[in-house]
């Protein structure tokens, strides 16, 4: 799974499907990271969360 | 909601002191603590000096840990080559010689070492492929082993019951023999010598 | 014992004394297949009636089944952040939970399929990249990651968790940025449901199995990824047409249930054509290169060519024709049916796959053999069913996860 | 500051950071890695220098190479039991049961490992010494010795040529007993026959050396005398992807040596020795036998009645042949032609599918084909093996003259053959004349392995005092009052005979290459032991310190034990050949046997031959009846009316006679052999089955006036109608052990022995049995 | 297309070549194999569909009426496919985990158990149910552990094991090899089965090496190999003069004869 691992290869299989992987662990991680941020910026903005709705 | 968010700024600076702290001393712990957490001694049935053995011998590492006629490695000396030299008056010099002579010699009991670096049962290890095809010295996996003037005790890994000399001394896992004699250790020196990586290489 | 201030804001449920029976009845379940459990890793997987002809059993045919029937999740929110097909978002939510049941179900079962649950992460440790079956592991866990943030803010959007504002704020900003997630889970589901079809098409020694290939991967690849979403819609459809039978409440329109029948419509409608292309090439020109005919691979024991007209006719082209028909639409009835029939396709289709080609021998001289799942390997396929309607009673019971719900129920 | 919760959470969170920053946790998780993949009730098995022995397998006259692993604490091991490629005739091959030997060795669950004695109140066997052991048994010896009841000791051995066969014959005799038994073979068999025609017990055929092989209804694959030898002669007529030899089968199942061969004629059960006939028939009408044979006694007519050539012409036309055989006229015309046109071709007979001795008439059937086609002595036919010239053991001392043996061997009621197990029990059953005080089983299992094994129990459950001298504890072991452990044949001296059939003087020594056991000793040991015990003239006879010792003096012709052992074998080069002079009275070979004829008259007198040869079981009248004829085995009249013939599979995969079922040759039965588990599976040709409206898979009993044992129809066309075939081998109820235990029925106990025409023999090669739906 | 350009490159491309008519289903190599390879014995081992056999010894019979009825034995270890672009054999390929591969080398399929999870995937891969799944611990009782061989590890419940051409003797034939500075002769390395077989059925050795006997039978056009035109290019060649036998090997539509269908694109992906 790491470069680090015994099986590793550097060759095309392993760049495109490591790399969709990462790239998606990236994304999800971003995601999820981005929330948290937005979330402590609500917090300290003071808002009122039930004000919005989601829809 | 106001309150709440003073009492949070006033006081964040210490308690991140605190998260340093924490994390400091349970750092510490891991590192310290991980080798006698993980790993077990047991000793050595009685003292051994390579050193001593080496001066007395002609052919160095392979005066005694030979290759059988098929290729096969020999690994811990059998007693008959233990014979070769102790037989010969006069014995019991030495506390830890006349512990042998006694126990084991005399009865012709095979002494149980525990090995270093016995690999698991399913590795394959050749050492004519290391030490007579590929010309490696002893050293390049056992290190000073061969030099030393006493047997440290045999570490083993409570968990997988294998030898520390496998998993490796530095405490984060890191490096190659003869720190260090896992698969990896094994995988990257082939790759650096170009030696295929089959399974088949090295497992059985 | 009153639960009712964790009901969804304006609802009402049944007394908690019918859910606790109920929730009872699905414990009682997953006994069953705790014990099973229990049993294949203590003793093995000598538990089950698998052999070495039978490599797969019923476990996975449970489990490219629900994975196909999940694919309900993906595909809705594919529609609905992607392609903002806003009436979507009245069901969004329970395509999410039946999603993520269907997930973290089949990688519980998958936990217990292998041989050496303990080593199970080697797949990822040390994975093979060429293995359709590690795309597979890869893209199901990580999905499953997706459909674990997607259905985070419905937990916090309980009645009462929302009232911790770090939550609810938390809660919101997910959803604000669900395109992002929705968009990883279709990518990571596309590819995954795919790779389960290819880990049938690429076994090119097993004549059942084996499909010739587009580019680099064999129709099943596509067919599988057509045919999970042609499922997977209406199966989430089905299962809230279920909770509004049994709660008696009404939780979407009629116009939604209709939408996903259109969209399983077409999706089923494509996917029979490319389906019924594949399997004539394979009938006519893969099968002979291999020196078998069709009537060979579907005439052995129990699997006759029955399995074909049952699969592609009466769970295919007839639900297809159904739902393309708006009359057949506009009735819950029939609609239903339809939906039912689809369903059944895809499970028909997973099990013609699986089982079939391991039932097939391919020495000539080898003998067909049967295989019937044990007690244990139905406990388990029953515990992963009983697992489902608990996470889903529970969610239904506490989650505002029907938008239209109040609305639809008022008066 | 103050340490409320949100500062602990902060110091947690540090900690838990912390932690995860240490080799802890990474180190941890490859640890359960590795753990994972160590399951420590797996064993590891300890690794050191490797070794190789020489020895053969008595049981299957295998030479073969014990690899041993010279373990460095735990001691020496045996690991493989592999061909030795040097063995002159077995070239390095081996049988399953060769391969599988060390699981006899070190399978605890077989073993006898100590002395054992029966205790009556626990119904248990006890571990006692070996003094204690020797004593009770000597004790017992002594007691009947002294009241004058010596011969109410029987005594069941194995093969009576041996070491320590012969260790246990002298042990009798010294003692007074003339009820000692072994295990007959086709060895037997053809020793009579070769004496009959040819004056000669030691024949042999040179399969290695022929082209052309027709085979009686003998399994020349799956069994036939060292089979490995066979095989690898079976080999040499199939070099390198070309048929450089012709193989043909007479048999009524397509077994695996009728479909190995070039051609396989199906005939009639029982009806192998009329094929043979039929085909001298046409070897004589056209022309294409051996001049030399017409000279041979009993040819043409003379003076007794008609000749030979008169009686084929007679009686096995090729027509007639037919109708008794069921192979078509072109067949046999097809086949005599070949064998005839072929220099180098040889006919075959031997041991049945249930390793039975094979009956006289037959032999004598065959090797008039092979003394029509001449190939006496030379390459590629019938030879002569040449004496091994083993020494004896001494002096004998014979007291059991003065007593009649139970069986009647060497009476009127039976002159000539060898002492069976069957015969013996049944006499003794009947007590008539006398009855059995005490039996020694050395070695053997009979209580399995003997024909009517049933009969056999019987007879050693009703003996007041058993004892087993034997490796196992076996189905005989488990019903003895004292068992005496010996070894197999990795751990204890013994020696080998030339196998049934083999062309060339073949000795095979084994001796210890290990001691599994500490207390276990090898069998001619035992009998030293218990004759010192005893003293006296049973002492006297057995003079040696060990079985080595006697070796020692057996083989001082083959030169140096040590070197002879470590070598493993004594194989002449090749076969003799040359022109045979025959020992017959009439020093010819001799169609109508002389020493057969010499014998019914010193038991009659001319006129009343007749009638003796008739008690002897001879329907056929005049010459004819002790040349070379065909006679209906009994069991064909009793078959028909719903009633099928009964005969047996034979294996490699099972093991011969007395040996163990060992785990791994269990594992290697298939489908058609065992099934369920534990059921035995029956062949029947698909029209057989029908008519008794049964299908594949139907439970059934198939029973005889023998015994009966359970199984499953398997449906197989290339079984003969009307017949049902049972794989031999199985049905262990003795051997404890979750294997092998209790694995489908024992063909042994359902087969009916009957006597043999003029040899005596027992013969259970086709038994009348009823199958029923169970 | 020659025998050694079947074969992806590589030092080696070792093989075997049965002779179905001298093989008389004693079932030897069976023996041998386990003993060489510490295959273990269930208590029922009746049940072949969870019997571990790495050489299988399979009973075929033509089906025809008495007195034409033959019987016939096809033995099969694994036959170490490679698939129709070099190490793209049926159940590598599959392996999720890496725990089995080609070796280019010599054109092994290895099969490590350690590494192995369990999946099974491979064995639904494999057409020949070469391959084994270990569905129960296998029970080492009284005694029966003492004769395992040190140079193949035992394995444990829950992983393929299969065949692998006494792979360990080829590492010891090496291991000496290395030692006197030679090479690895063809009777240096032979399996356990070749060895045991009486009948002298199987031969085996390098097919890329012309020497080697395996080589010069598995170029005669009376050698051909089970289901040959799935494409799985195996390198255990079979030879038999009997028709019937030859039809048994592989599948072959009604109007088809034998020896006269090439492989198929199979594994052409």
């Amino acid at each position: 799974m790491l470069p680090i691992c015994f099986e590793w290869h550097w060759d095309v299989g392993h760049f495109v499907f490591m790399g969709l992987f990462y790239t998606a662990l990236t994304i999800i991680g971003a995601g999820v990271v981005y929330t948290f941020m937005a979330t402590m910026k609500d917090l300290c903005s003071g808002k009122d969360p039930h004000e919005h709705g989601h829809h | 909601m106001t309150t709440h968010e003073q009492g949070q700024a006033k006081r964040s600076h210490a308690d991140w002191l605190l998260f340093v702290v924490g994390f400091v001393l349970f750092s510490a712990l891991g590192f310290w603590g991980t080798p006698a957490l993980l790993y077990a001694e047991k000793p050595q049935p009685f003292q051994f000096s390579h050193k001593v053995h080496m001066e007395q011998v002609s052919e160095g590492c392979k005066s005694c840990h030979s290759f059988r006629e098929d290729g096969s490695f020999t690994g811990i000396p059998s007693m008959d080559k233990c014979k070769e030299c102790h037989s010969d008056s006069p014995q019991g010099d030495t506390p830890e010689e006349k512990i042998f002579v006694e126990q084991y010699l005399n009865k012709n009991k095979p002494v149980d070492w525990r090995v270093y670096a016995k690999q698991p049962p399913c590795v394959f290890f050749s050492h004519a492929a290391h030490t007579e095809n590929a010309g490696l010295d002893c050293a390049k996996c056992h290190g000073d082993h061969g030099k030393s003037e006493s047997l440290r005790p045999y570490q083993y890994n409570r968990l997988t019951g294998y030898s520390r000399d496998i998993w490796g001394w530095n405490i984060l896992g890191l490096g190659g023999p003869p720190k260090r004699m896992k698969m990896d250790s094994c995988a990257d020196c082939h790759r650096e010598n170009g030696v295929r990586d089959a399974c088949f290489v090295c497992h059985k | 014992m009153d639960d009712s201030k964790f009901w969804p804001q304006g609802v009402t449920r049944c007394k908690p004394g019918a859910f606790i029976a109920w929730m009872l009845v699905c414990l009682g379940l997953g006994g069953w297949a705790m014990l099973s459990a229990f049993l294949c890793i203590y003793k093995g997987l000598n538990q089950t009636n698998m052999n070495d002809f039978f490599a797969f059993g019923v476990w996975i045919v449970v489990d490219l089944a629900i994975i196909a029937l999940g694919a309900g999740a993906f595909f809705t929110g594919f529609m609905t952040y992607v392609l903002r097909r806003d009436e979507l978002k009245n069901i969004i939510n329970a395509a999410v939970i039946i999603g993520f049941i269907c997930y973290s179900g089949a990688i519980l079962m998958l936990g217990i399929d292998i041989g050496q649950p303990a080593r199970g992460w080697f797949g990822f440790w040390h994975a093979n990249v060429h293995s359709m079956l590690t795309e597979v592991m890869f893209c199901i866990t990580t999905y499953l990651i997706v459909l674990i943030v997607e259905f985070v803010p419905l937990v916090l959007e309980n009645r009462q968790i929302s009232k911790v504002p770090d939550l609810s704020f938390f809660a919101h900003n997910l959803h604000r940025i669900m395109i992002v997630f929705a968009a990883t889970g279709t990518f990571l589901s596309f590819f995954h449901q795919g790779s389960l079809g290819g880990m049938y098409g690429v076994l090119y020694a097993r004549p059942f199995a084996y499909r010739t290939g587009i580019v680099i991967w064999p129709w099943t690849f596509f067919l599988f990824i057509l045919s999970a979403i042609a499922s997977g819609p209406s199966f989430t459809t089905l299962i809230v047409m279920l909770t509004e039978k049994v709660s008696g409440r009404k939780l979407t329109s009629h116009k939604v249930k209709m939408m996903m029948g259109k969209v399983s419509a077409y999706l089923l409608s494509f996917y029979l054509v490319l389906k019924i292309a594949d399997t004539l090439y394979w009938a006519n020109v893969t099968l002979p290169k291999m020196g078998v005919t069709f009537g060979e691979l579907y005439g052995g024991g129990p699997y006759g060519t029955y399995l074909v007209w049952m699969e592609l006719g009466l769970f295919g082209v007839l639900p297809a024709l159904l739902l393309l028909q708006r009359r057949v639409r506009e009735s819950y009835g029939l609609l239903a049916l339809a939906m039912v029939l689809n369903c059944c396709g895809a499970v028909m289709n997973r099990f013609v796959m699986t089982i079939q080609p391991l039932a097939i021998p391919v020495l000539p001289f080898e003998k067909f053999v049967g295989y019937l799942p044990s007690w244990q390997e139905w406990g388990i396929s029953a515990g992963v069913i009983a697992y489902g309607l608990i996470i889903f009673s529970l969610a239904y019971r506490y989650l505002p996860i029907f938008p239209q719900e109040v609305e639809l129920n008022k008066g | 500051m103050n340490w409320d919760r949100r500062a602990f959470v902060k110091f947690a969170v540090g900690a838990v950071v912390g932690l995860h920053a240490s080799p802890l946790i990474p180190k941890l998780m490859d640890d359960s890695a590795i753990w994972t993949q160590n399951w420590n009730w797996v064993p590891t098995p300890e690794d050191g220098a490797l070794a190789f022995a020489n020895t053969v397998n008595p049981a299957t006259g295998t030479g073969v190479k014990v690899r041993m692993v010279t373990g460095r604490l735990k001691g020496e091991r045996l690991i493989r039991v592999e061909g030795n490629p040097e063995h002159p005739t077995s070239k390095g091959g081996v049988l399953p049961a060769d391969a599988s030997a060390l699981e006899n060795l070190y399978f605890d669950d077989f073993r006898v490992k100590t002395p054992l004695i029966f205790n009556k109140d626990t119904g248990m066997h006890e571990a006692v010494s070996w003094d204690k052991a020797l004593e009770v048994v000597a004790g017992k010896l002594a007691e009947l010795y002294k009241a004058g009841q010596a011969h109410t000791v029987a005594a069941l051995g194995t093969e009576a040529k041996t070491l320590d066969g012969e260790l246990l014959s002298r042990f009798m005799a010294a003692l007074g007993s003339p009820n000692l038994s072994f295990n007959v073979s086709a060895a037997d068999t053809l020793a009579l026959a070769g004496w009959a025609m040819a004056g000669e017990e030691n024949l042999g055929f040179d399969l290695a050396g022929a082209n052309y092989v027709i085979s009686f209804g003998t399994p020349l694959l799956e069994g036939f005398g060292a089979p490995v030898a066979v095989r690898k002669a079976f080999a040499g007529w199939r070099k390198d992807f070309k048929h450089t030899g012709t193989l043909v089968q007479v048999e009524p199942l397509a077994s695996v040596t009728a479909s190995q061969a070039d051609q396989w004629l199906g005939c009639k059960p029982g009806t192998e020795a009329a094929v043979a006939l039929g085909l001298c028939q046409v070897l004589i009408q056209e022309g294409l036998y051996d001049r030399a044979a017409a000279g041979a006694v009993g040819f043409e007519d003379g003076d007794r009645g008609p000749g030979f050539k008169t009686l084929l012409a007679k009686n096995y036309s090729p027509g007639q042949v037919s109708q008794i055989s069921g192979v078509p006229v072109e067949t046999l015309i097809g086949v005599a032609k070949a064998f005839a046109k072929e220099p180098k071709a040889v006919a075959v007979c031997g041991p049945g599918g249930g390793g039975e001795p094979g009956r006289l008439l037959d032999f004598m059937a065959v090797l008039a084909l092979n003394a029509l086609k001449g190939n006496f002595g030379k390459p590629g036919g019938v030879v002569v093996r040449q004496p091994l010239g083993l020494k004896p053991l001494g002096e004998a001392i014979n007291h059991a003259g003065g007593k009649p043996r139970l069986d009647g061997l060497g009476s009127a009621k039976r002159p000539v053959g060898v002492a069976d197990h069957l015969s013996l029990a049944k006499a003794a059953l009947s007590g008539n004349p006398y009855k059995v005080n005490m039996a020694l089983v050395a070695g053997g299992n009979p209580a399995y392995s003997a024909p009517q094994a049933g009969v056999v129990r019987d007879f050693l459950r009703s003996v007041p005092f058993l004892v087993a001298i034997t490796p196992y504890l076996d189905e005989t072991a488990v019903m003895a009052q004292v068992v005496l452990p010996c070894g197999t044949f990795l751990e204890s001296w013994g020696d080998s005979l030339a196998p049934y059939g083999g062309a060339v003087a073949e000795y095979g020594l084994h001796r210890p290459l290990i001691k599994a056991y500490e207390q276990v000793k090898s069998q001619g040991d035992v009998i030293l032991a218990l004759a010192a015990k005893l003293g006296g003239d049973v002492a006297k006879a057995l003079p040696f310190a060990s079985a080595e010792a006697a070796l020692k003096t057996r083989t001082a012709g083959l030169g140096d034990l040590a070197k002879l052992a470590q070598k493993s074998y004594h194989v002449a080069d090749k076969p003799a050949y040359g022109s045979v002079s025959f020992k017959t009275p009439s020093g010819k070979l001799e169609f109508f046997s002389m020493n057969l004829h010499n014998l019914a008259v010193k038991l009659s007198g001319e006129g009343g031959m007749g009638k003796v040869l008739k008690s002897l079981g001879v329907s056929a009248e005049g010459t004819a009846a002790l040349m070379p004829h065909y006679e209906p085995p009994a069991a064909l009249a009793a078959a028909g009316h719903g009633r099928l013939l009964l005969a047996a599979v034979p294996s490699l995969r099972t093991p011969k006679g007395d040996q163990p079922l060992t785990p791994y040759m269990l594992k290697v039965l298939d489908g058609e052999t065992l099934s369920n588990k534990d059921e035995l599976v029956v062949e029947m040709n698909p029209q057989t089955a029908a008519s008794l409206h049964l299908a594949e898979h139907d439970r059934v009993k198939v029973t005889s006036q023998a015994g009966s044992s359970d199984a499953i129809v398997h449906l197989f066309a290339g079984a003969a109608p009307g017949m049902v075939f049972m794989p031999v081998g199985l049905g262990r109820f003795a051997i404890a052990n979750a294997y092998t235990m209790g694995r489908g029925g024992n063909y042994n106990q359902v087969a009916e022995a009957t006597a043999d025409p003029l040899s005596g023999l027992p013969v259970w090669s086709l038994t009348p049995v009823a199958v029923t739906k169970a | 297309m020659s025998l050694a350009d079947r074969y992806s490159a590589g030092e080696h491309r070792f093989g075997m070549v049965i002779d179905v008519d001298k093989c008389t289903g004693c079932g030897a190599c069976t023996v041998a194999c386990m003993s060489e390879n510490n295959v273990g014995v269930l208590f029922d081992e009746t049940d072949k569909l969870r019997s571990i056999t790495w050489m299988r010894v399979y009973q075929i019979d033509n089906g025809r009426p008495f007195p034409e009825t033959q019987v016939a034995f096809f033995p099969r270890p694994c036959l170490h496919c490679e698939g129709s672009h070099g190490q793209h054999t049926p159940c590598v390929s599959v392996c999720p985990a890496t725990a089995t591969d080609y070796d280019e080398h010599t054109g092994i399929v290895s099969q490590i158990p350690t590494r192995c999870i369990g999946c099974r995937y491979c064995v639904g891969a494999c057409p020949y149910h070469a391959r084994y799944f270990n569905w129960f611990d296998t029970p080492w009782p009284s005694g029966l552990e003492r004769p395992l061989n040190p140079a193949v590890a035992p394995r444990m419940r829950g992983v393929v094991e299969k065949c692998t051409f006494c792979y360990h003797r080829f590492q010891r034939a090496k291991n000496k090899a290395f030692l006197s500075g030679g090479k690895v002769e063809e009777m240096d390395y032979q399996t356990a089965c070749t060895e045991a077989c009486p009948s002298g059925a199987i031969t085996f050795g390098d097919l890329r090496n012309p020497n080697h006997k395996v080589a010069q039978l598995a170029a005669s056009p009376e050698a051909f190999r089970l289901l040959e035109r799935l494409g799985t290019n195996n390198k255990v060649y079979y030879r038999t003069s009997r028709e019937w036998v030859r039809r048994k090997a592989d599948n072959y539509l009604q109007d088809e004869k034998t020896g006269q269908v090439a492989a198929s694109q199979g594994g052409g992906h």
